[in-house]
């Protein structure tokens, strides 16, 4: 709907490294009781993908579920469907101590890909970004410079970090300024 | 710059990540309370040399609050330890006793 | 005089000459220079005046020791003061200026100081400029501070951009010389991943220059091929320019990279602070030449023998054409053998020690260098620059033995390791009598966050001083320092080196040991600050005997060199004067950087757009380009007003109050804090939180509430709305939600952790929008949607529904005191949403107002303000806020230390209403004053106000307050002094001045 | 005593300054003291001076664990000021002030007190009234401040952005005899006094324990050996917990570490010490010609005299947005130094649970500027068991929960 826009209106910054917002994307937070039969059930009817490990985000498409904490989850789907799969949650969970929020217009989700992705994170990351400190598959809930981020890679080249909406500038802005030089060549 | 591994997440943590919350095992104190008890809740605070049980929260990570010991002479990090819990696990003090004989906290050692 | 000479100068690509300017005169020299050997190469020995006494400068090293050579680079947003020249490199079109004189470097003013030093011994200020007090702020202060300071201070703002990178390594190597490239060679064949960082652009250190052989090759070759090795290792990154600066807790370093700095037509940033966790850290950053203290050793041409290798070697520049070499140790005749082969005058080495027959000695004699035995220098002769020496017998008091011309003098007091790094967090040092330095003790070093030490000290920087012995510990310290860092492969054999037999140096502190007043007064430790054996000599009489009080005394060690040259020299010239060893009196702290680091590289990219994080509402762009004056509230910007045309910020102000209060007004809401607490003990967990009774609220209903903190001060307060019997969705103010959201996980985590609530912090996901005034009602209506009748949605009742076609959820709360709709879409619907009410409330008169108007518009009502009347020390109680207070509840945050003597003192000030009876509004912050003054002589108070606003409803100064007895004192009149002497008077009244009874509200 | 003076200097001159005489004594201590103070710091030293000088009392020992003055009063950035809003602050920080201004003289040393005023900046509407508060309050506590206009600030510190862009300067607290002074020689000076009096500086001698007897202190056990006293003033700074233990009694505080740092230096540049509060900063030059920049405090207890370097790094961005020239300007030295903070971030100086020991302590990261005016009320406090300074500071204010919270007009370590 022509109402909608969301926090960068699609901004990049193309290069060796592109920048890019990551555009519209479904975000429910769901806390609970994450080994619960029907929060996996559901978790799983709505995302297709299993529960995640410990930090593990399983993703098949746009949509995934990413561990957030011990209890908590962050629950990734097309925009338009992420009302309608909180309302599959509130239905599945009835009776039991859970809570499930649609977040999606409170995030931005900007994609860092190509060449030198690392590195460009690096240069505003404290978190350890080798391949060994954040493998495929993994979330790292950490800062970029001055505010909280979680960013994981499914394929180990192109990153995808999730930030305030309030933030979004912020975050591309920094990410497009260290994207305009090569890195050091570590990572 | 410490590092301290969240118990929550198992993530080596910069100190950039976490918020340091002071000391730990406080028992609150509340209505009916005698003045100098409820004084000793909120403003005595154990300050050793050495040996420290402290709270930290993961805040740019996970968001939980979690347990540290801590030497605060050479900044060694004995070990982390859940937030749910009113005393350090026996492990840790054993462990801490091995580095520090004869440490003393609180009524802990 | 110095020069070029034909030949040598490996660094040097003799094929590209560059163009320079030195204080505007230009200049010549090639790729490869160091502004230093390329000032010497052009006869340039004058580089600067010292601090204190103005003294003449040149050069008396070759690398990031140098105390003198510092100037002033560049111009405009690109200057920068005192700039070290031997570690610059040189560029085409450099302009540089040398520091610290007037009129100019030849003939400086100053230097009457070093006529009048006599007057001016160590800590003489402390001793003068006392009478008359007056003097020393308006004339002897600005006269030092106009004689100190080194360099220009830059005016613009700074041209160049930062940035910092952080690395997670298992070993970082700091120091590139061959202690680095082996040790490196045995991290990196361990498999450890290793980050070997240079300060210099060029490989292997000191050795190439000091003719090392290692496995059979020459240095040069042996480093080339070492490096090529290491780059071929994939677990191996190598770093030149990039010094290893500062050594912190948990394996935390930091590396300081100068990208451009020789370059500067490059693009990117400047500079790159490294931000490293290693697992293990090698310093492997060498050792430091020693001056010798003997008189007049600060005139330029008196260089460190090292240096003058180096400048020969390296950069093929000769210091003078005929060089005295004295020193106490072997290695200063690799000097005199450098320049012999280069066939440069050496006319005698004094070597203050009795005997010497090391094989270099014999190789120096065999060369026709005369050897001069337990010979030192009395005094150099010149001024401004080394016209001869006058040669003594170390043991005597200085007399004369021979006078000899040169016009350079190479002096070598032995060598230091480099301990700064092993120092920065906690590593001990030990004294090494056989050298006469401290080195690292490898059993005291500093602890990791596993309480294990953490670095190793390699090669030079850990007292071994041959190649041989530096490659061998070197080699064991990476391998040491991979195993550490958990590596398990194997590091094979490491590299092995030649070295000439030396025969052991002898300390000597003092040239010659009997030196009289006068020569010693004459005797450099600090080059830059002026501060000579006397000084000290002078500090431990006085009894500044603390190395630290003799430092401080002095300022020996406290120049932009932070003492490299100076410390142990002056340590030992302490240690002398109390007749105590020099390990017993210790050493001065080393505290980071090693060098001096750029203030940019330390803010990094941090600066303009990006100095911090700007949070934006969705309406954001849209205050933007519509005259929004914007007020900071937290990392938000806030609309204050919004400013039309040629309208005064005030102006606006009372418009968009007038207008709110008579047509439409509407307000971007959107950083108020939206906290979503849900579970079964939601009710009694915010019952906890909140003074007031939550539990009870109904769903579909909204109640205002107070937040305290534990220690019972008011701390946030805002509407609840009860959504369900399990869910409720808290607001807090602007800068309280990410505070309270943080409050609440840490009494559910840490307290009542067995309570069942989950909270979660959607403050975001909504844009919020108070619409708000007399027509509020009709411009919903006109977009259509749910039923905002004041039946279906009575004051305080919150509904979803849609209006103009958006879901929404709308409350019906005021904190104007007007009719008043606060209404939450989503965020990605915000921006839509606000041109909608934009576009239907033409008609009724529509107008956004900001923060001023918002306050204003509470304060004629009476509402209070979290910041303006709390402040952190007030209670609700204190602003008759008892009906938010639950009687019936035993326990909330805050309750029981609201129980305290001092929080129930009945002479705690009560808020009040306040009117002037001028009319004119009582200035921000005043005070009621009282009778009489205190035991401390201050006026007693009895008041103040918390906010005073020009009340364009009432057309007059309203204000609220904190007064002594106020509601017990209603149509008394106060006393308000102002800072100008007058004062205004105050009735005071109820703090309700608008509509008491809520007729507007309530339609 | 010999004098000092530019007489003196040249006397000496003539005869290769070897007529000067030891600063201060190096004795042994003697067996018993009226008067004990642990802690040969500026406070401590401070307080022995005016125990002499306004009371008579001489037979005192100020025993130091390391060399004298070697704890925060050199570690600190020497700011000078008095703008504080509370009136108990107020009070003994102007006392101080005003003594600092004829301290020079009072101690024939010159410890180059240089009040060239101190602003503190305002950039939001908060800050302004928050400080227009102060000014209101300072009028009323005899304290002279003014609240200045933008234009005025950038007046007196041209090399300030005044127009930010993210926090434009709305104006500035401006106290013009704030400043700064030399922070060691406030120490010598006062030891040099102290010790001219005859009053004993033992140096290197380690408290161990508290000699108490029926609930009245008696002595101290040192390194050097027993020394009794009457009374004992403990004036320990990071160190008052662990004094306190000794004695049996807790105190309200923690020890954390707070930074600073210092670029190299330059010509003169800004003449006026500036504190900003909103980013977090605060830079003045000193006579040497360094930026002394002051950074921000750790949030967990620490012991090492090191910091994380994250608050350096805050604090020179804070500082660079300030001040856009300093960018290329390069720091020369950073260093940490414990400070004890207690609930409500103002300092306790107070009787204590035992009879005749007294604490002055919790001056967190403000102390030096109360050097003088913290000796003399603890002097006072010590000699007549009460002072009007230091009634409102007693340890027992937070159980009634009557605080002095400085915090609601400045929020940054100073």
């Amino acid at each position: 709907m022509s109402n909608v826009t969301s926090a960068l209106n699609g901004r990049e910054v193309t290069g060796v490294t592109t920048i890019r917002e990551g555009g519209f994307r479904g975000m429910i937070t769901l806390r609970g009781d994450l080994s619960n039969a029907n929060l996996k059930k559901v978790c799983k009817a709505v995302t297709g993908v299993d529960m995640p490990a410990q930090r593990g985000v399983n993703m098949h498409g746009e949509s995934g579920l990413a561990w957030m904490s011990p209890d908590e989850l962050l629950l990734l789907v097309p925009h338009d469907a992420a009302d309608e799969s909180v309302a599959k949650i509130d239905a599945a969970l009835n009776g039991t101590h859970y809570l499930a929020v649609n977040v999606s217009d409170a995030r931005a989700l900007i994609t860092v890909q190509g060449k030198g992705a690392r590195e460009v994170l690096a240069r505003v990351c404290p978190a350890d970004l080798r391949a060994s400190g954040l493998p495929k598959g993994e979330m790292r809930r950490t800062r970029l410079a001055q505010v909280p981020t979680a960013i994981w890679t499914q394929d180990g080249d192109d990153f995808a970090v999730i930030c305030f909406r309030s933030v979004a500038g912020y975050v591309f802005d920094l990410l497009a300024n260290a994207a305009k030089t090569p890195g050091p060549g570590l990572l | 710059m410490l590092t301290l591994e969240c118990p929550y997440c198992s993530i080596q943590a910069d100190e950039t990540e976490l918020h340091a919350g002071g000391e730990a095992h406080l028992k609150r104190e509340t209505v009916g309370s005698l003045d100098n008890d409820f004084e000793d809740y909120l403003f005595m605070r154990e300050n050793p040399k050495g040996v420290h049980f402290e709270r930290w929260r993961h805040v740019a990570g996970c968001g939980k609050w979690f347990h540290a010991a801590r030497c605060t002479m050479t900044l060694e990090v004995f070990g982390t330890y859940s937030a749910q819990t009113l005393a350090p696990p026996k492990d840790l003090r054993e462990k801490i006793s091995t580095k520090r004989p004869g440490w003393t906290w609180r009524a802990f050692s | 005089m110095s020069t070029r000479l034909a030949t040598a100068g490996r660094l040097l690509d003799r094929a590209s000459t560059m163009e320079f300017t030195f204080n505007g005169k230009r200049m010549q020299g090639h790729e490869g220079d160091t502004l230093a050997s390329a000032l010497l190469a052009n006869d340039q020995m004058l580089v600067g005046r010292s601090f204190k006494y103005h003294r003449p400068r040149g050069l008396v090293a070759s690398g990031a020791e140098e105390p003198n050579g510092l100037v002033n680079m560049g111009a405009g947003a690109f200057f920068e003061p005192n700039q070290r020249i031997t570690t610059t490199e040189l560029f085409e079109g450099l302009a540089a200026e040398s520091q610290n004189h007037w009129p100019s470097l030849e003939f400086d003013v100053g230097a009457v100081n070093a006529k009048l030093s006599r007057f001016m011994p160590a800590g003489f200020y402390y001793k003068m400029f006392i009478h008359p007090r007056p003097l020393w702020k308006h004339v002897y202060e600005p006269f030092i501070r106009k004689a100190a300071g080194l360099g220009r201070a830059p005016t613009e703002m700074d041209g160049s951009s930062y940035e910092h990178f952080y690395a997670h390594v298992d070993v970082l190597i700091t120091g590139g010389g061959i202690a680095g490239l082996a040790a490196a060679l045995a991290a990196g064949r361990a498999g450890a991943d290793v980050l070997l960082v240079e300060q210099t652009a060029h490989w292997g250190g000191r050795a190439p220059v000091d003719g090392a052989q290692i496995d059979g090759l020459d240095g040069d070759t042996w480093v080339k091929e070492t490096v090529q090795a290491l780059e071929s290792m994939d677990n191996v990154t190598l770093r030149n320019r990039t010094m290893g600066t500062g050594v912190y807790d948990h394996g935390y370093a930091l590396a300081y990279e100068r990208l451009t700095d020789h370059a500067p037509d490059q693009d990117g940033p400047r500079h790159r602070l490294w931000r490293i966790r290693a697992r293990q850290i090698v310093t492997a950053t060498g050792s430091i030449e020693r001056p010798l203290s003997f008189a007049g050793n600060d005139i330029p041409g008196v260089m460190l023998a090292g240096a003058v290798r180096d400048y020969a070697v390296n950069f093929g520049v000769s210091l003078g054409d005929r060089t005295v070499v004295v020193t106490n140790n072997d290695d200063a005749y690799r000097t005199a053998i450098t320049l012999k082969d280069a066939g440069l005058d050496v006319p005698v080495i004094l070597d203050a020690r009795p005997t010497a027959d090391g094989s270099l000695v014999q190789q120096a004699r065999e060369m026709g260098i005369r050897v001069a035995l337990g010979k030192g220098i009395a005094h150099v002769n010149g001024a401004k620059r080394v016209t001869g020496v006058s040669i003594c017998l170390q043991a005597g008091e200085g007399s004369e033995i021979e006078e000899i011309a040169c016009d350079a003098v190479a002096m070598s007091g032995g060598w230091s390791p480099v301990v700064h790094l092993w120092s920065h967090c906690g590593g001990k040092l030990i004294w090494d009598d056989a050298q006469s330095h401290f080195r690292p003790d490898a059993s005291r070093p500093p602890l990791g966050a596993d309480g294990l030490g953490f670095v190793v000290p390699a090669g030079a920087a850990n007292g071994a001083m041959s190649t041989a012995e530096v490659l061998v510990d070197a080699f064991q310290a990476g391998a040491a320092a991979a195993k550490a860092a958990g590596a398990t492969g194997k590091t094979g054999r490491g590299p092995t080196g030649d070295t000439p037999k030396e025969e052991p140096m002898a300390p000597v502190w003092l040239m010659p040991q009997g030196a009289s007043y006068k020569l010693r007064s004459k005797m450099w430790l600090d080059y830059q600050n002026d501060v000579k054996v006397s000084d000290v000599q002078l500090a431990a009489r006085e009894g500044y005997e603390s190395v630290e009080h003799t430092k401080r005394y002095t300022t020996l060690g406290m120049a932009t060199d932070q003492g490299k040259l100076s410390n142990i020299n002056g340590l030992a010239t302490l240690a002398g004067a109390l007749n105590a060893p020099i390990p017993a009196v210790g050493t001065t702290t080393f505290r980071p950087p090693y060098t001096p680091i750029s203030m940019g590289a330390i803010g990094g990219e941090a600066r303009g757009e990006l100095f911090q994080p700007l949070h934006k509402t969705p309406m954001h762009d849209w205050h933007d380009a519509n005259g929004a004056d914007w007020e900071p509230v937290g990392h938000w910007r806030r609309a204050y007003a919004f400013v039309r045309g040629a309208e005064t910020v005030e102006q606006a102000v009372q418009r968009e109050v007038t207008n709110t209060r008579e047509n439409l007004g509407l307000l971007d809401a959107s950083t108020l804090g939206k906290l979503i607490v849900r579970g079964p003990d939601a009710g009694k967990f915010l019952d906890m939180l909140y003074t007031n009774m939550m539990s009870t609220l109904k769903p579909g209903r909204c109640r205002y509430g107070l937040m305290c903190t534990e220690n019972g001060f008011l701390s946030d307060d805002g509407v609840v709305a009860r959504i369900d019997d399990d869910t409720f969705l808290c607001h807090t103010t602007t800068g309280g939600a990410d505070r309270i959201y943080a409050h609440m996980e840490e009494w559910l985590q840490t307290e009542w952790w067995d309570w069942q609530v989950y909270v979660t912090n959607v403050t975001e996901q909504f844009a919020q929008v108070a619409v708000v005034g007399p027509n509020a009602r009709k411009v919903l209506e006109k977009l259509g949607g749910m039923d905002v009748s004041a039946e279906a949605l009575s004051f305080m009742d919150w509904a979803d529904g849609t209006i103009g076609g958006f879901d929404c959820r709308v409350y019906r709360i005021s904190f104007s005191g007007e009719l008043s709709f606060e209404i939450a879409v989503p965020a990605s619907q915000g921006r839509a949403f606000w041109d909608a009410l934009l576009e239907a409330g033409a008609e009724f008169g529509v107008m956004p107002y900001g923060t001023e108007c918002l306050h204003i518009m509470r304060a004629e009502k009476g509402f209070i303000m979290i910041g303006d009347e709390t402040d952190g020390t007030v209670i609700p109680q204190d602003l008759g806020l008892h009906w938010a207070i639950s009687k019936k509840k035993d326990d909330f945050l805050g309750k029981r230390a609201q129980e305290r003597d001092h929080m129930t003192d009945p002479t705690r000030w009560q808020l009040v209403g306040l009117e002037t009876t001028d009319g004119s509004v009582i200035p921000d912050g005043a005070y009621a004053v009282g009778e009489g003054v205190n035991e401390n002589g201050q006026r007693n108070t009895q008041g103040r106000v918390t906010s005073t606003y020009h009340s364009p409803t009432l057309g007059r100064g309203i204000a609220m307050g904190l007064v002594l007895h106020g509601p017990d004192r209603m149509g008394e009149v106060i006393e308000f002094p102002k800072v100008d002497g007058t004062s205004v008077k105050a009735k005071i009244v109820n703090p309700v001045f608008f509509d008491p009874e809520g007729e507007k509200q309530n339609v | 005593m010999k004098r000092y003076s530019v007489f003196a200097i040249a006397r000496e001159a003539m005869r290769q300054h070897a007529g000067w005489p030891r600063a201060w004594a190096s004795p042994t201590p003697k067996a018993k003291y009226d008067v004990v103070i642990v802690g040969a710091g500026g406070h401590g030293l401070a307080t022995a001076y005016y125990l002499g000088k306004n009371f008579g009392i001489t037979n005192v020992a100020v025993i130091e664990k390391g060399w004298l003055g070697g704890g925060n009063t050199g570690r600190n950035t020497t700011i000078i000021r008095s703008n504080y809003l509370q009136d108990p602050s107020a009070a003994i920080y102007e006392k101080s002030r005003s003594l600092y201004e004829t301290m020079s003289q009072d101690l024939n040393y010159n410890v180059m007190f240089s009040p060239r005023g101190v602003i503190m900046l305002a950039q939001t509407h908060h800050e302004v009234r928050g400080y227009q508060r102060t000014a209101h309050a300072n009028a009323l506590q005899g304290v002279k401040t003014e609240f200045i206009s933008p234009a005025r600030v950038k007046q007196l510190v041209p090399i300030m952005n005044i127009d930010g862009p993210r926090y434009p300067v709305l104006g500035g607290l401006w106290q013009a005899r704030g400043g700064t002074a030399r922070h060691d020689a406030v120490a010598w000076g006062y030891a040099r006094a102290c010790s001219d009096m005859g009053m004993d500086i033992i140096q290197q001698c380690e408290v161990t324990n508290v000699l108490t007897d029926g609930g009245k202190v008696t002595g101290v056990e040192t390194s050097k050996g027993k020394i009794l006293c009457d009374k004992l003033g403990g004036v320990v700074a990071g160190h008052s917990s662990a004094l306190a233990e000794m004695a049996g009694f807790q105190l309200p505080m923690e020890s954390v570490a707070l930074q600073a740092l210092v670029s190299e230096p330059i010509k003169p540049c800004m003449d006026v010490v500036v504190m900003a509060n909103t980013v977090h900063g605060y830079m003045s030059q000193s006579d040497k010609g360094e930026m002394v920049i002051g950074g921000g405090t750790d949030g967990y207890n620490n012991y090492t005299q090191r910091g994380s370097f994250h608050h350096i790094e805050e604090t020179v961005r804070a500082l660079i947005e300030t001040f856009p020239m300093i960018s290329r300007l390069k720091m020369l030295r950073q260093w940490g130094g414990i400070v004890d903070v207690t609930g409500d971030r103002s300092p306790i100086l107070t009787k204590t649970p035992v009879e005749g020991m007294f604490m002055n302590c919790g001056w967190g990261t403000g102390g030096f500027k109360a050097i003088p005016g913290s000796g003399w009320a603890m002097a006072e406090l010590m000699a007549n068991g009460h002072s009007p300074l230091t009634e409102e500071f007693s340890m027992n204010r937070f159980r009634a929960g009557k605080f002095i919270d400085e915090s609601v007009a400045a929020g940054v370590a100073h």
